[in-house]
């Protein structure tokens, strides 16, 4: 055989105390689409960040058309022709700037002229949107101006830019739309014509298994296997993924469902909203599906005051609710775990003491003087509810990892005892055992009479969850759906714009999207 | 867990901030009394605690500004336009004492009102909007006077002497004694201790901390955070209008451009408070810490004969020094996330 | 500065303390300043530091960046630190006048200097300041003949200043003659720059001779912007009178036609010397005046020499500068001996 | 798309935005014309291009260290020890020219790789750390001359006169004509142009928004975010060098503190500069554009005759007037996104 293009081997790589690889292996050959699966926090991110000069390996080795080489700078993986379009899109785009400049990037930090020809790059990056299928944006508007989308495809015309021998795609169709990622997947195709080795990581099992030719599963910060993808089933990833089958679903409900908590109708925010209407009972959990950007985030937060409104009304209990601003909503019995949880929802450099009183602090407080042993007691209460892993009730939320994070932000609302939450991704970035634990507490919630609101693009786990399916597409609800009714396929056919007749007939068309991905 | 050798370089750099600055503080002072003998008096003490009073005043205000993660450049300019109000409604309009300490809290009020718009319904941020506040209330409060100065039956510019003239009871404020010690020096004890109750031991402290330390969790957590920083604004201009007041009464006549010089060192004052007993962030206690640290080396570096022209360079060391234990900790402590 | 001076007081005071067994020898003087910045204050500064160290004293000088409150702090951390005696420069009595107090009950003197100090056992110093006002408006109106266009730079806010006014008020009434083109001044962090920015302006309003005959500066400070701005725009027919004087105002002064033609001060570095005089005085237990008016001299730029000179040597060419001995005694000229 | 309504507003704010300073500007200057036959001549305008071309160059190192965001409030110190370091290296060492105009800007690269040290390496906020250099800077240049300003032929403290003189070559730097202009106002043109062709037309100048915008996209694009931080602090120190030097050659002598005043005025400049043709952040020409502003405002003032203590009114005016603008825009602008 010959020689791979690359090999990385024994790779380890620890973060203080946390060890993010140990003994990782990867090799990539020429013109090959290799990815890499595993679970949130599998090592994923790290190996291809030290693949890209980001992060320096404590140990290991990583080998470039059989010679040595060292990564020490995101500069000296370029130069080796090793370009990648990492995972948080905002960690990469320069919003100030214009898509040309976005997309020449790279080059500003290079040797060469001097001087700056605004014609010569905006001709250029029209070149590379045009090789993507993407001519719709225009190259001189600011960065800032685009949807999360198309900051994407930017970020990966700025990788096509250049002769690279290398590229790596870190999760890079998790906020495109299907149609999107399609025009992705021939440009994958064409650099693979070229000779140019892929690397390309993603949670969705389908796509993966339809372009990549080898597999490279993860766990705990090592190689587990790597499969020919013409000879792998999609079980046997998803087991060594996990390291055991895969029994994620839940008991299926057994207490009754109450009366109308919450009634919107023809609720518009004369933006993305377009006259959705929408009932939850007491007791019940109502998932809202739809792709990234079909407006589910804006849906919560305008249900619970963060945005205004411009028609609509909003009933609680029955009675006219007056939401403009989230403490109406929270008097009115609401309550939000948002999706940006360290920007929107919680206080990181402060204690788990404070963040968990501060929604009800009149509770935690005689007259004004705050009560501190209370505080206290409240946070170990929810500590031991919700299995929160941490040092001490002071310790900084920083220190704490993501799924620990995301219970804190879901415990400091259980003191207010309100009547209606709204989850929106609350399982976004969080392993596999804690997502168990926020289903269960989720369940809890609908079994003690509350209502529950699910927002996810997760759509098996939608499934999971819910008592009912509400599909959004484009700032809408195009389907409602119930559990008995809902299937992968349905939803993601209403999700991507698809209509009722169309629908049936390509049911069992030739991609097959019945796998549970985690 | 192979963290042994870390630990104690860790401990070491946690106890130095924590108690660093304390330390420093006991340091220079047991180093002047070695020097002098009339540095460790009490008559000296309640010198330099008149002394720092104004500025404590007026870094109480930027501090609950900074609480909310904002800034106050403007206190200055403010303090100076309280400064001759005050002064001018006694001197020139021969007021009641009430109505000449409620004006210019007042006109506190206003300014940080205007603040507050600029920055949370125009959307200015607040360096910006508090620096061009800070030339607009300056050229206003030399509009109003004329540029002048205002002291007791000034003649005026209309011709003829001005009625008035700073009451006694108006200057006990600034002058007088009460208990043994100078009246200044309770009024700052007083707002000192006040601020550090409401900020950290009341429900509104903690809605300012947490509004400064997130804006948008605090928003959908139930706050609003237009009216936090509204308060905080106003609350910094009602500090200035005290400092203003203050001087006035303890100076005897209103002085033009009082604030400007007293804006700086109010910043530097907060500045080195962060680091005081490990907060790391902007705090009453380390507020008047901060003014008393500044205010003990400068009378202690005049006790020893350093040339005045020097005193800037130390005012930097100390706040170069301040910091840099503050943010090297900081450092340490979040880069494990 | 090149040689600087630190280690040269160092080993003055040393000699000084070891040499003399004088009961007025060895005080520890506090000079207590309202602004300092600039020559005019740096050479007072020296004066003061110059006549302290011929007692055998020791000057420390306390700064107040215009601070009044600083002031006053200062002036109460002096009586603490138990200082013999002490010396003000500028302030106002409101701010000044309990410290004072303080100090004269705890037998400490004090001579102020433009302060308007008035407590009993205090001596006052002032310059002329109406004097000079005078002689140098007096001076305008005989070079122009009683006819001019004048422009004043004035601001006010400042005792000295308000007493410049009063005599300027008067001349402009006696001199029907001499109109008031317009009036500016500010004081400034940057006064003399942003004065020569205004003048330029000025004189873009007024671009034809005649239009302005001279400028009424009440402030050297203010001079030397004007002076700046008329010789940069090249105008040789408006002259400039000034009041006060620094070593620096001197070399514009001596420069090839200068539009300014004279001045009228106090000399600094004298103000210094005399106030330090009248304290040794009060330790001396001499009961001088309570107030002192020093007598100013006027400058003017025919009398000035080819070569330049600096203010040390103004005193071969203008009669009365740098050479006063008001305030001598004949127990301070024995002690200045030693 | 049923957002016809809003666009006509949206045109118009975004005209305003991009055109308002311009049209604010050609007003100004109309109405000074017709106010005064004097101000609308070629003297004036090269009159008032030559005072504000101290405060542009300051204003420039602003604009740096903005563009990195970044801020750098020690220009006002740096210019004040290079402007007595230039004037002391001829006064009292009778240095040749090129030296007396090297060891100012060596100064200005030093204290600038001062700030990005306590900055980049020890982690202090940009703010705090010139901060704190301000004081410093400040308290050194007092030292250094012992608090005398530096003229010619001075007397020195240790007795005798200082041999040398500021020499007319240097003196034509700041008040020489060339050309039919100030020597001053050909190196701020210069100045003005070069560091606009940098910030705008070289790949330096993307690495310095670039950074400044997002500071880990430019690391992951192989940027140096140290040298570039680095860089930008030392172009501002250098700036500033060249504002002292300026200062000492148009003033005659090394006077003491001139830069502090000068330092909020940079800023103002910058700030006003922001809203210049809709650029919406700091650049080269908007900053020459703002202090253009600033300086015509207060010659017509002048001309005017308003009192001197109303000039701040305006100038903070006219700051917010700008800001505003910016504000508004902005948050119209990204609302949408
Ligand atoms: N900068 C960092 N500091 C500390 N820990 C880190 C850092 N970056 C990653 N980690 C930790 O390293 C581990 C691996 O993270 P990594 O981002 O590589 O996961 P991943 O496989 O990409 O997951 P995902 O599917 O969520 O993207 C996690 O436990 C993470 O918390
Ligand atoms: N038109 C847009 N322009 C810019 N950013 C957008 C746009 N639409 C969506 N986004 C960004 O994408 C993210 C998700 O968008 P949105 O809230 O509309 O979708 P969603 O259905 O909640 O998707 P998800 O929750 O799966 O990310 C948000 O952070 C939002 O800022
Ligand atoms: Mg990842
Ligand atoms: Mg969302």
């Amino acid at each position: 055989m010959v020689e791979p293009l690359l090999s990385m081997t024994a790779i380890g790589k620890k973060f203080g105390t946390v060890t993010a690889l140990q003994g990782a292996e990867f090799q990539l050959k020429k013109g090959e689409v290799h990815a890499i699966l595993g679970v949130n926090g599998a090592g994923k991110s790290t190996l291809i960040k030290i693949l890209s000069g980001v992060y320096q390996q404590d140990e290991g080795s990583i080998y470039l058309d059989g010679a040595a080489i060292r990564l020490d700078s995101p500069k000296a993986a370029k130069q080796q022709g090793i370009y990648c379009v990492y995972q948080e899109v905002d960690t990469a785009i320069v919003s100030e700037l214009t898509v040309a400049e976005n997309i020449l990037l790279d080059t500003f930090a290079e040797k060469g002229n001097l001087f700056v020809s605004r014609q010569r790059i905006n001709e250029q990056a029209r070149s590379v949107l045009h090789e993507l299928q993407a001519d719709n944006i225009n190259v001189q508007q600011k960065a800032a101006r685009l949807t999360l989308a198309e900051k994407q495809m930017v970020l990966i015309a700025r990788a096509l830019v250049h002769s690279a021998k290398i590229i790596i795609f870190d999760e890079p169709t998790a906020p495109l739309s299907i149609h999107e990622s399609e025009k992705l997947y021939t440009v994958i195709a064409k650099l693979k014509a070229q000779g140019v080795g892929c690397v390309f990581i993603s949670h969705r099992l389908p796509e993966v298994f339809e372009i990549s030719d080898r597999i490279t599963v993860m766990r705990e910060g090592t190689l587990v296997q790597t499969y020919d993808t013409a000879q792998a089933d999609q079980d046997g990833v998803i087991e060594a993924m996990l390291g055991a089958a895969l029994s994620h679903e839940l008991e299926p409900r057994a207490h009754d469902i109450g009366a109308a908590l919450l009634e919107v109708s023809n609720l518009s925010d004369g933006q993305k909203l377009k006259d959705l209407s929408l009932t939850v009972a007491a007791g019940e959990v109502v998932g809202i599906v739809g792709l990234v950007g079909a407006g589910k985030t804006e849906l919560a937060k305008a249900l619970f005051g963060g945005t205004p409104l411009t028609s609509g009304t909003i009933k609680l209990d029955g009675k006219n609710a007056k939401i403009k601003h989230p403490a109406d909503a929270i008097k009115a019995g609401m309550a939000l775990i948002p999706e940006e949880r360290r920007k929107e929802g919680l206080f990181v450099q402060e204690s788990l003491e404070a963040n968990a009183s501060f929604p009800n602090l009149k509770q935690f407080s005689k007259r004004l003087l705050m009560d501190r042993k209370a505080e206290k007691r409240y946070a170990n209460e929810i500590i031991e509810r919700l299995r929160i892993k941490t040092g001490s009730t002071e310790t900084p939320l920083v220190h704490l990892s993501g799924g620990n994070q995301q219970k804190v932000a879901i415990g400091k609302w259980i003191s207010l005892n309100s009547a209606l939450y709204l989850f929106d991704e609350p399982t976004k970035g969080v392993d596999i055992g804690a997502k168990v634990d926020i289903f269960k507490l989720i369940r809890q919630l609908a079994e003690s009479g509350k209502g529950c609101l699910y927002f996810s693009s997760e759509i098996h786990e939608a499934i999971g969850i819910s008592d009912r399916i509400l599909v959004m597409y484009n700032g809408q609800i195009v389907k409602e759906l119930s559990r008995q009714e809902a299937t992968q396929e349905r939803i993601l056919l209403y999700a991507s714009g698809g209509k009722e007749e169309l629908g049936e007939k390509q049911e069992f068309g030739e991609r097959k999207r019945d796998s549970v991905s985690i | 867990m192979g963290k042994n050798k870390n630990s104690v370089k860790e401990n070491a750099i946690q106890f130095l901030f924590k108690y660093g600055a304390i330390a420093l503080l006991i340091f220079i002072i047991f180093y002047f009394s070695t020097i002098s003998d009339a540095f460790f008096t009490y008559g000296n003490f309640s010198d330099i605690l008149r002394s720092i009073s104004i500025v404590t005043l007026l870094a109480l205000g930027v501090t609950f500004t900074l609480v909310v993660d904002g800034f106050d450049l403007s206190v200055g300019s403010t303090m100076s336009l309280s400064t001759v109000v005050s002064a001018s409604l006694m001197v020139w309009y021969d007021m009641p004492l009430w109505l000449v300490l409620i004006l210019p809290l007042l006109i506190g009020v206003f300014v940080g009102a205007v603040n507050s718009f600029l920055i949370v319904v125009i959307g200015i941020p607040d360096l910006l909007a508090t620096l061009s506040m800070m030339y607009i209330v300056a050229g206003l409060h030399r509009t109003y006077t004329e540029g002048y100065s205002i002291y007791n039956n000034m003649p005026l510019t209309s011709g003829g002497t001005a009625p008035g003239q700073l009451s006694e009871a108006f200057l006990w404020i600034g002058q007088g004694q009460m208990l043994g010690l100078p009246v200044p020096v309770w009024i700052m004890l007083v707002m000192v201790l006040a601020s550090y109750v409401v900020l950290n031991h009341t429900r509104w402290g903690r809605v300012l901390y947490m509004t400064g330390g997130n804006a948008e969790a605090a928003t959908l957590s139930g706050v609003s955070v237009k009216k936090v920083k509204f308060t905080a604004y106003v609350i910094s201009g009602i500090f200035a209008s005290m400092a203003g007041i203050l001087f006035t009464a303890r100076v005897g006549s209103g002085q033009i451009d009082a604030g400007a010089p007293l804006m700086m060192e109010a910043v530097a004052a907060v500045f080195v408070g962060y680091s005081v007993l490990g907060a790391g962030k902007p705090n009453a206690l380390g507020t008047f810490f901060g003014a008393a640290v500044i205010g003990i080396l400068l009378n202690g570096l005049t006790i020893l004969n350093l040339p005045y022209y020097a005193f800037d360079i130390i005012k930097g060391g100390v706040l170069v020094a301040a910091l840099a234990v503050t943010y090297v900790y900081a450092k340490k402590k979040f880069s494990k996330a | 500065q090149p040689q600087g001076d630190v280690s040269e007081e160092e080993t003055s005071s040393d000699t000084e303390s070891e040499a003399s067994d004088h009961p007025l020898a060895g005080k520890e003087i506090a000079l207590i300043m309202q602004i300092n910045l600039g020559t005019f204050s740096a050479q007072y500064i020296a004066g003061v530091e110059e006549q302290v160290e011929s007692f055998g004293g020791k000057a420390t000088v306390f700064t107040s960046e215009g601070d009044l409150a600083k002031m006053a702090s200062n002036l109460d951390a002096a009586i603490n630190q138990g200082v013999d005696g002490i010396l003000i420069d500028h302030g106002t009595k409101e701010a000044l006048n309990q410290g004072v107090e303080k100090a004269l009950e705890a037998g400490i003197p004090v001579v102020a200097f433009d302060t308007g100090i008035d407590v009993e056992g205090v001596v006052s110093l002032e310059q002329g300041d109406q004097q000079m006002a005078e002689m140098t408006l007096e001076k305008l109106a005989e070079d122009n003949g009683g006819e001019a266009n004048i422009v004043k730079i004035w601001t006010a806010g400042f005792a000295p200043m308000e007493r410049r006014q009063v005599a300027y008020e008067k001349f402009m009434t006696d001199n029907p003659g001499i109109q008031e083109v317009t009036a500016f001044g500010s004081a400034t962090d940057n006064t003399a720059l942003d004065t020569q920015s205004q003048m330029e302006a000025v004189l873009k309003q007024y671009p034809n001779e005649g239009e302005i005959t001279a400028v009424w500066a009440s402030w050297d400070e203010f001079a030397k912007g004007a002076v700046r701005a008329i010789e940069q725009a090249g105008r040789t027919d408006i002259k400039v009178y000034g009041i006060d004087m620094s070593d620096e105002d001197l070399q514009l002064m001596q420069k090839d036609g200068s539009p300014w033609l004279a001045s009228a001060a106090v000399d600094p570095a004298d103000i210094g010397r005399i106030q330090v005089r009248y304290l040794y005085q009060l330790l001396n237990g001499e009961q001088p005046e309570e107030k002192v008016v020093l007598e100013p001299v006027f400058i003017e730029a025919e009398n000035l020499p080819e070569e330049t000179v600096t203010t040390d040597e103004l005193s071969e060419y203008v009669e009365g500068w740098g050479a006063s001995d008001q305030g001598y005694t004949d127990d301070l000229r024995e002690l200045e001996g030693q």
